[in-house]
Order: C-alpha cells, then structure tokens, then sequence
C-alpha cells in the first residue's frame, strides 16, 4: 500500500530522512528502527573531508532554522568505509548525497560511489561552485545542466538531482537537468537567508548567509514541487518544512513520488516514524489503497 | 535508550534572583552531572538546552537564565502547566572515574554555568564523601546557588564582577589549579579558556562543559561542533564535557 | 533622532505601513493615531477597479500566511476622489502604491497620480504582466527595465519600484531598476507559495499559487535587502516579516533607509504604533542618537 | 473604539458535546449579537473569528467547534490560563430596528451557527418580550445549545441530518418563512442560500451572518470579501450580518 518505486529503485514506503539532518543512521537508531523508513540520505559527501564552517552554525527562525554547517563531512573514502557498512545493515535504501566544489570534484566522489552498494546517488548541486566565483551550481540552469551531464555520464546509479530554491528558475532548472540525464530529481534545498545580531551589529553567521529549513518554507517548496511535477516527466521527491502525515499527502498530491524529512527530526526524534505511521493512517481513513494512486492527485 | 520528547508536569517554576529561574519537573530518568534536556517551547521550532542542576525523588531541577523567546515562555510557565522535555542528553561528568583518581577537586562555575556543577558536586560526595571539594562561582553581580553548592563543598569562595559578594573580579583569580588535582569546571567560553589555560601552566587535569547552539540534540545534524585536537566534535553528543586540553578555542 | 529621508522626501520616523494589509489609513485609525506612522502605502491600485479573485483569499502557514486578494481596488479616479483626502489629513507621507497588467495600465495610473499630492509612487512591479502571458513584470530583470523606465519618464513623483522576491536575480533586479531610473526600491513584496487541502485534492486557492508573507520569510526578505543595499546605491525600504522594533533595527543594519509593516498589523492592530516606539526605545537603550547612523552598520 | 488584542482569563472551558466547546472569558466590552472576537492561538498568525454566544456580568461565553490547529489549541486551555482575543468586530445584528418593525421572527441556526442565535434570540426579547421568536436548529447529529435556544424561543423546533432528534433531515425542511416577518440565520453557507431563496419566494425579509477566512478582522486588507449586489463587501467590518436579498452567492 505504501511503496512507491523510483527510477527501478524499490522504496517500501515514499518517507525519506533527507540529507544533512540523519547522520549516517546511527543516532536516530536508538530511538526508533529506522528500516521503517523508505529510505535514508547520507550527510553531504565531499571527496575530501571538510571541517565545515567556523562560528556559529545554526540559528532559530519563526517556524524555522537556518543552518550554516559548510557540509562538515568525512569524505567520500571514510564515508565507504566506517560509515555505509552500518548503513546497509539498516534494512533500507541508502542514498550517497554528493556535494562539490567543481565539477572534477562531483567526479571524482561519484566514481567511488559507483563501486559501491548504495542505491542511489543524490547530487547535491547548491555548493559552491569554486570556478564561478562561489555561485552554486544550482542557480542558473546552464551551469547545472554542464555537472549533470558529466556525472550521469559517469554514474553507474540511479541519479537523483537535489534543487535549490535559489535557483533563478526552478522549472527551466529541473527542465535542463533533466535533459542532462537526472533520473530523478529532489527539491528543495535549503533557502538562503539570513540574520543579524543587532547588539554585534554583524550578521549572525560567519558566511553572512545560510540556509533556511522547516515548517517556514513548506508553501514556498510545495509550490515549486508542483511547478516542477508539471514540467518534467521524471520521479520527483518533494521536502522542505514536511513535519506530519498531511504534509506528505499535500507534497505527493502536487506530483512528488516521495518526500524527505529534515528539520522536522530535530523538533521530534521520532519525526520519521511518526510521519510513516501518519501517512498510512491518512490513507486507510480515506480508502486510499495505494499511495500510488494520491501522486499528482492536485494537479490541474 | 528510550527517551524521546514526551509532555511532563511542572512542578515549580520560580525565579531565584534578578532573571535566574528554578524549574521542577517530573522526571523518572536517572542523571548524570553535566548531563543536559532539551525543553522546547511551545512557540519554537528547536529545543533549548537546559543542563540539570538537581535530582531528587523522580523529579529533575534546571536553573536558567532569562535569555531570549524560550527562556521567556519559560519563565511564564505556572505548576501544573506541562513542558515538552527530552533528555538526558550528552556524556555528562564521568563522576566514578573522576574520584577513582582525583582527591583534590575544584569545582568552578561561572553565571549560569554554575547550574550543572551543583550536581556535580553532589554525585562527587555521594560518590565518596572523603573527597575534598573546593568550590569557586563567579557571578556578574547577584549570586544564587550559594546555599546549594556549599552544601556539597568542604570550601567555597565566590568572586563577583561588581564586589557586591565576596572578590571584587573574576573567580580565575582566586584559584589556584595547582592546589588540586582535577578542575571541573561550567562557564563562559572566555572563562573556560582561563581556567585551561592555568591549568595547562600548573599540569592540572580540567574537565569543561562546552556551550553551543544545536539542533537536533543528538548528534545527528553537526550544528554544534567543537573543535578539538581530535578533531570535529559533537558538543550534544560526544560532550558537552570535554578534556580542557583537547578543546581549540 | 528616528527621521529619514528618502529621495527629498522626508520621513518623520522609517516606519511606514506596507500596502495592501493597511488599507487607506481608516480602519487602523479607529486604533491609534496612524499620523504617527512615518508613511502609509495604499492599497496597490490599477487604473480600473478591480473586483479581486474569487474563493478563499487568505490561508495560514506556520508563522506566516498567504493571500489571494488579487488586487482588489477602487481604481486611481475613485482613490483620488474618496480616499486621498482623507489618507492627506492623516499627517503622514502618503504612497501611491500602484499595478498594473501592462505598461500602458501602469502610464495611466502614474498620469493621474502626478496631479495629485501624494508623496511617493511605489510601483508593484509583482503584477501579472498579460502581454507577456502573464508572468510577473518583477520576474525578469529587462522586463522590469522598460517598465521602469518608461514609468521614470513620465513620473512627477519620487519614484520607489517595489521588487519582487520571486526575481530570477535579486540583485540584477535592482541594479536593472536603478539604472531604469528608480529612485529608491523597497522589498520584498510576497514570495510565491502554495497550499492543497487534501480532503479536496485540490490547490486552496482557485488562482493555485499565492503570495506568501509575515514573520516565516523575513530572513530571505532581510538576505535580499542586504544584498540589494551592497549593491545598489539608493535608498532602500526594507520588508517582509516585521513585526518588532528589533527587526527594524536589524533591516536598517542590513542597509535599509526606512522599513514597512505589512502582516504584522493583522497580528496586532497597534503594530505599528508599538514598532515605531520599540524602534525608539532600542536606540535610546543603546546610545544611538540618530537613526540613521545604523543604516548599513551590519554591511560587510 | 479602544479595543485590541489583549490578554484575558479563561473562566470556563469545558466540552458541551463532542467537539463542540463552551469557553467563557472575562470582558467588559458590551457586545451585540452576531459581533464576533479575533481569537489569537499561542501559535497562530492569525485570530480565529469567533460569535459571541451570550455576555453576562462581564463575562463573554464563546461556542466553538473543534476544526483545526487554533481551535484545537484552544480546547486544550484550562480555567485560569489566559488568552487573546480582540473585539467585539463586525456589525452585528442590529437587534433595536429589526424589533421595530417586526413581531414575528424566525431564527435559524445551522451547526455551529447556533452560536450567535442565542444572543440574537436573548437580545430580542430582552429588547421587546412581546415579540414572537421561533427557533430553528440544525445539526448533524449531536444538538447543543438547545435549552438555551429556548429559553429565549416561544417555540422551538429542531432538525438532524440523522434522525437522532427531531425531524430527520434539513432545518429548512420545516420552516416557512410566510409565518414570519423576518428570519435571522446563521449556519453553513448552502444552508443559507437556500433559506434565502425560501424568503425570496415568500417576499420575507431575511438577515444572514456570513463566515469568511479573516486576517486583520478590521475591515484593512479584503481577504473577507463577500460578494454582493453593492459591490464587493467586507465581512469582518460591513458584516458579517448581511441583507440575505443582497449577498451574491
Ligand atoms: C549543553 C548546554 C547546557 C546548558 N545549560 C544551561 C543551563 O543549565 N541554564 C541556562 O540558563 N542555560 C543553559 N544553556 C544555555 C541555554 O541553552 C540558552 O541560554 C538558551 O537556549 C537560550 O534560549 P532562548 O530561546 O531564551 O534564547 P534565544 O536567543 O531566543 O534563542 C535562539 C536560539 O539560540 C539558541 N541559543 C541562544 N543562546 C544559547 C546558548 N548560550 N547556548 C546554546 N544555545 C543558545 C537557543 O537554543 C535557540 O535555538 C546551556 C547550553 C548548552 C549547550
Ligand atoms: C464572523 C465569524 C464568526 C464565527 N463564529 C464561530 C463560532 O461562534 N463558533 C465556531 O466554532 N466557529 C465560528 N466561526 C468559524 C471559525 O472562525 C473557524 O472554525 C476557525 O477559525 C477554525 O480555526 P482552526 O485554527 O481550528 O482551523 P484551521 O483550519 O487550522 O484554520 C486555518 C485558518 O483558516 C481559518 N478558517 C478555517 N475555517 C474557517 C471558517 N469556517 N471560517 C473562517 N475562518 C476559517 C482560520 O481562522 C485560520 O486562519 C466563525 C467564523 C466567522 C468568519
Ligand atoms: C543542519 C542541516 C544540514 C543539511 N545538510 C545538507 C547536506 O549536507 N546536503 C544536502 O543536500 N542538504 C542538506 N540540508 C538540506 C536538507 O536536506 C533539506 O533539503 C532542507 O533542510 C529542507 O528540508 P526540511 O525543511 O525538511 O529541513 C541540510 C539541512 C539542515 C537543516
Ligand atoms: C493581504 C495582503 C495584501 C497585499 N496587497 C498588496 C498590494 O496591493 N500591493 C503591494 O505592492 N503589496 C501588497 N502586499 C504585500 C505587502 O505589502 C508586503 O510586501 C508583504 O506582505 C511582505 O511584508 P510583510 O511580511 O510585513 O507582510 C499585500 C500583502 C498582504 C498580506
Ligand atoms: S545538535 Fe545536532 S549534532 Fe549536536
Ligand atoms: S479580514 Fe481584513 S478586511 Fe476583513
């Protein structure tokens, strides 16, 4: 009743713990079986490791966070080694979440991955791109369909593109990665915003922005589902603000096969399987028999 | 491990001085020092960190400084209302291994950090009453859980910024690591780096409780690392108590 | 200590009551003297009346909300006739805040507008443009260009372009608008956003998308001004989200020469009033003996 | 008009039958029927409009109906906690002329529209007790607020969709609008519209209270518009009691 497939790739259910909120799976294990959930994003994944950002990095809004971690990470190697062991006893999907600086980087991670067992590559393309002055990859559309190519040239997995809602057009941006070859495509990421400290008169964060999560952006990434999901003819997996059942069911009814949850794991621990169990309950009370079914249920 | 964000009663809530408030919880979880909850505000999307000062008969004490919008919902909070808590979280003070090797104890604490070194002090005794304790809070100007820590304490001095109680300057001046065999101590960052720093010069042990912002509490989302020698750290998770000498400040 | 001045016009205090969420000044003054506002912006007006959408018209989400109101309105005659002399005993700077579905629309409502004794125009340039199949003007920078420009040319008035956040390029924006000849800008206007009610399958709103506001995006709407303020080198009026005195402060630091309170009055009817003392208060508090020496403090 | 937002205490809040709730606040404010407060949850942007059901000795009753996030917020308060509200807003029904000139009245009440007839019907006969009041009520399934309904009606009748009491089936199946002079109305908007068309065929003059999602509640910013044949008007401020013979369905 809850399984949904994206791109060969079997999910047992449409509820995924997105990247940069889960860890590689061991903490939130102590708390609930976590090969309930349908699948799980690994942290962001660079070839080298990378301490992450200095200063403070983390931030409340209303009904929101920001977050400046910098995609503090073991590298690709290490992440192979000591993390996905673990990962894969878990009893579901792992996603490998790839970030970069350049293209030779995205690359080089991918190729490592590759000889793995992971079940599918999310390409995380809102770094930095360190050629073009620090622009993201994911905000003109031209520039992300060059990394997209590359790397579904290469990737031996399935190839999940994660969006940025700072792209300057999120539609043409999904349209030209998908072109490019994304076999699917995940959004959004987190959107950039900021604070200041008005006694420090400085901004809050080290790097002036950061990104926005939570429930503070849900309309803003439900909208952008739904302009994509009408675009492109690819699976797409919606997230931004998703805390409970309905959330769900208002992404995957705007087009989304799955979604992911990210800041909702910090307001709840058990977020996942909270949303897992709402979800299965919102369709048993309305006689949905497949989730499959609700997919797109909106559009018009 | 069970716990999980669960609604629990408030059984006191009172503020103690100028901004500094006492909460009552039930609570059933046993604690050890340095351990911390997090509370969440009913209007917030991310817990407060919240060190326990006290455990006593299936309930938990905190001691919290009136800061920003949680701490002030907080405040507001009558016996009776319930609270959303998760906890205890992070390694805490390692209090058997402490007084396995250490006689000679200093417990220094500073503003609000002072809260989880009563219960330090307290599970030290209780743990083996013949260790000598000597105690150094440090306020800005009003003092609060004095009658507390001496209690736990065979000394205690106190230093205030403004003179109002005992040394006029910072608790740093009065002690000397040198006279001890461990310092555990809960403060201001500035503080913290005093203190190690000291110790360092005298070779003295030093155990500090780190103070970040975080997020999920758990160790799960990186927002709260602290950089040491040893690399990145998880201060929610793998501290909030670390090696002084291990810590970058 | 808390006057500004933007573009020759002068501002008791920076506050000024955003359009759209104030009406014409009657309903707040059953609540407070509104004269001690620093301006008020009318409701956007268009050369025609408008009856607005039809369905629901506002939703909430968590910490904000979204509207569909769809520029109800009077027209300009029936605003110059009923409304004006009323909003010019109000002893506040007065802003014509004015839409437009195509250049011509825009023209004529400035052509009006000139004769009269309103302060400022802002000009929304978030409205559905019907020429180019109705995709907002603010959407992409050369469009918003010709528009400005050509309003710039006839305009006898200050002429303030309001910006939208749902620009391809924020800063390109103002920069294009700047150079079109805008004499200050104020930003952000409401962010695209969506909700579906799932017992219905179907979008909330009949128009599907709408534009959300209050406390959950200012920290994308004080980002953009930031960035707009580091590039562009008018004065600029900063909004989205206010709702205290310390957030003025803060979109003042980020550069902003004066702030608008938009869903902040729906949360409180004396929102105004109050921001315009916390803003005082701060300053007292902490020593500052002119407002505008915190304009920009927190650039970098 | 000096009203606003401000903090009040609940006096009572209790559940009258499933889902539907009494909340009794403190309040000065005098009050007419079919004036509503701005009803502001703790984490809520927005105000809930809610009628006023009955003022007594500066009290407030409000009956509201468990829907979502705001109204469950408010089911959870207790005696003694306090709580926003802002009003009374709106035009109320303007009990003085419509007793003026008409003896014989009908109210009507659809669910949770119940809520502001009782006022209406008090204020009434408060206002001349030789008029003569029947009241309708409709409900699903439960019915509430009946004795107080009648305590205020020289007859009484009641409709559910289920049958559990009175005539099974729609309150409209039992009125005739011929029998009166007026008919005042509160309930679902199809039931509206249809007792509307019912008057219009009659010739009966009829009032009705219309719901429309708010944000300023003040008359400001037009997401309450309601369509009528004088142009577009604004629920909170112009209404929410509208001419039945006016509204544009
Ligand atoms: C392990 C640990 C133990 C702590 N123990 C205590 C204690 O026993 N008593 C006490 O009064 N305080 C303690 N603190 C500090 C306490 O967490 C903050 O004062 C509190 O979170 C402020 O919340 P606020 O909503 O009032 O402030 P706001 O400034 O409105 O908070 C905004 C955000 O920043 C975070 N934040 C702000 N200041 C701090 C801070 N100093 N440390 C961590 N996060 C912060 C908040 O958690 C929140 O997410 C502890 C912090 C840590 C990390
Ligand atoms: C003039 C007026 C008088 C009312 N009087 C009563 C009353 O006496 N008793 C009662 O139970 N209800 C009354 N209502 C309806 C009541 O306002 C809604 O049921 C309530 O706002 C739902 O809030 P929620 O947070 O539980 O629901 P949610 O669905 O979570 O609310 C989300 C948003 O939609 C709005 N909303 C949802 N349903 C309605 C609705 N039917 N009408 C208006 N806004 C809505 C909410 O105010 C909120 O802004 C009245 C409505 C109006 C306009
Ligand atoms: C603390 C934190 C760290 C994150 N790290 C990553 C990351 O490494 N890679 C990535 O693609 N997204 C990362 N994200 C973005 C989330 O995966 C997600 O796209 C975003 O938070 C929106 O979803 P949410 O509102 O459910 O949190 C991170 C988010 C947070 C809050
Ligand atoms: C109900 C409503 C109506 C609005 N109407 C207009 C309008 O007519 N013209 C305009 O330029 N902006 C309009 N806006 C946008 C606001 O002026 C403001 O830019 C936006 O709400 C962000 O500010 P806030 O978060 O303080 O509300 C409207 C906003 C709301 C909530
Ligand atoms: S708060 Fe998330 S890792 Fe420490
Ligand atoms: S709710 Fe704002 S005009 Fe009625």
């Amino acid at each position: 009743m809850m399984s949904v497939s994206i791109n060969g790739v079997d999910f047992k259910n449409p509820i995924i713990a997105a990247s940069g909120t889960f860890g590689f799976g061991h903490e939130y294990s102590e708390f609930y079986d976590v090969g309930m959930l349908g699948g799980i994003c690994s942290k962001g994944l660079t070839i080298e490791p990378k301490e992450g950002n200095s200063g403070i990095r983390v931030f409340e809004t209303p009904s929101g966070m920001m977050n400046s971690v910098g995609l503090q990470n073991p590298g690709v190697r290490k992440f192979i080694e000591n993390e996905l062991p673990y990962m894969k006893t878990l009893g579901t999907n792992v996603i490998a979440n790839i970030g970069g600086a350049s293209i030779e980087d995205y690359e080089k991670a991918v190729m490592l991955i590759n000889e793995t067992d992971v079940q599918m590559i999310e390409l995380n393309i809102s770094c930095p791109n360190v050629k073009s002055g620090g622009m993201a990859f994911g905000i003109k559309s031209d520039v992300a369909k060059e990394v997209v190519s590359k790397i579904k040239a290469i990737s031996k997995k399935s190839l999940m593109v994660k969006l940025s809602p700072n792209a300057e057009n999120i539609v043409d941006m999904a349209y030209k990665c998908v072109e490019a070859g994304a076999d699917s495509l995940s959004l959004i990421n987190t959107v950039q915003g900021m604070a200041i400290d008005v006694r420090n008169r400085k901004p809050v964060f080290e790097n002036t922005f950061a990104g926005l999560s939570g429930p503070a952006v849900k309309p803003i990434a439900l909208r952008m589902v739904y302009q994509v999901c009408k675009e492109v003819n690819v699976p797409v997996v919606g997230l931004g603000g998703i805390t409970c059942g309905e959330d769900v069911i208002e992404f995957m009814m705007a087009g989304a096969t799955a979604v992911q949850i990210g800041t909702a794991n910090f307001m709840n621990p058990l977020a996942g399987k909270n949303i897992v169990m709402e979800t299965e309950e919102f369709l048993k009370k309305n006689g949905v028999k497949d989730v499959k079914e609700i997919i797109g249920a909106a559009q018009r | 491990m069970s716990i999980n964000y669960y609604e629990t009663k408030v059984l006191e809530n009172s503020e103690v001085t100028n901004g500094i408030y006492k909460l009552v919880i039930e609570e059933k979880n046993s604690v050890k020092p340095g351990q911390f909850y997090m509370i969440l505000p009913k209007t917030a999307v991310l817990g407060r960190p919240i060190s326990v000062c006290k455990t006593e008969n299936d309930t938990v004490t905190f001691c919290y400084a009136l800061i920003g919008k949680g701490t002030k919902e907080f405040a507001n909070m009558k016996k009776g209302d319930t609270i959303k808590v998760f906890g205890p979280l992070g390694n805490g003070f390692d209090v058997e291994n402490i007084i396995k090797e250490n006689k000679k104890i200093a417990v220094v604490g500073g503003g609000i950090g002072t809260a989880p070194m009563i219960k330090t002090a307290e599970d030290l005794k209780n743990a083996d009453n013949s260790c000598y304790i000597h105690s150094f809070f440090g306020f800005r100007d009003d003092v609060y859980l004095e009658e507390e820590i001496k209690t736990y304490s065979d000394e205690y001095s106190c230093a205030t910024n403004t003179g109002s109680h005992g040394h006029k300057g910072f608790v740093t001046d009065l002690l000397n690591p040198e006279e001890f065999d461990i310092v555990l101590c809960c403060g201001p960052e500035i503080m913290m780096q005093k203190v190690v720093n000291m110790c360092k010069e005298s070779g003295t042990k030093v155990l500090i409780s780190m103070e970040k912002h975080m997020a999920c509490g758990v160790g799960a989302c990186l927002v709260c690392t602290c950089k040491t020698k040893g690399g990145n750290k998880r201060t929610c998770k793998d501290g909030p108590v670390f090696d002084g000498y291990e810590v970058e400040f």
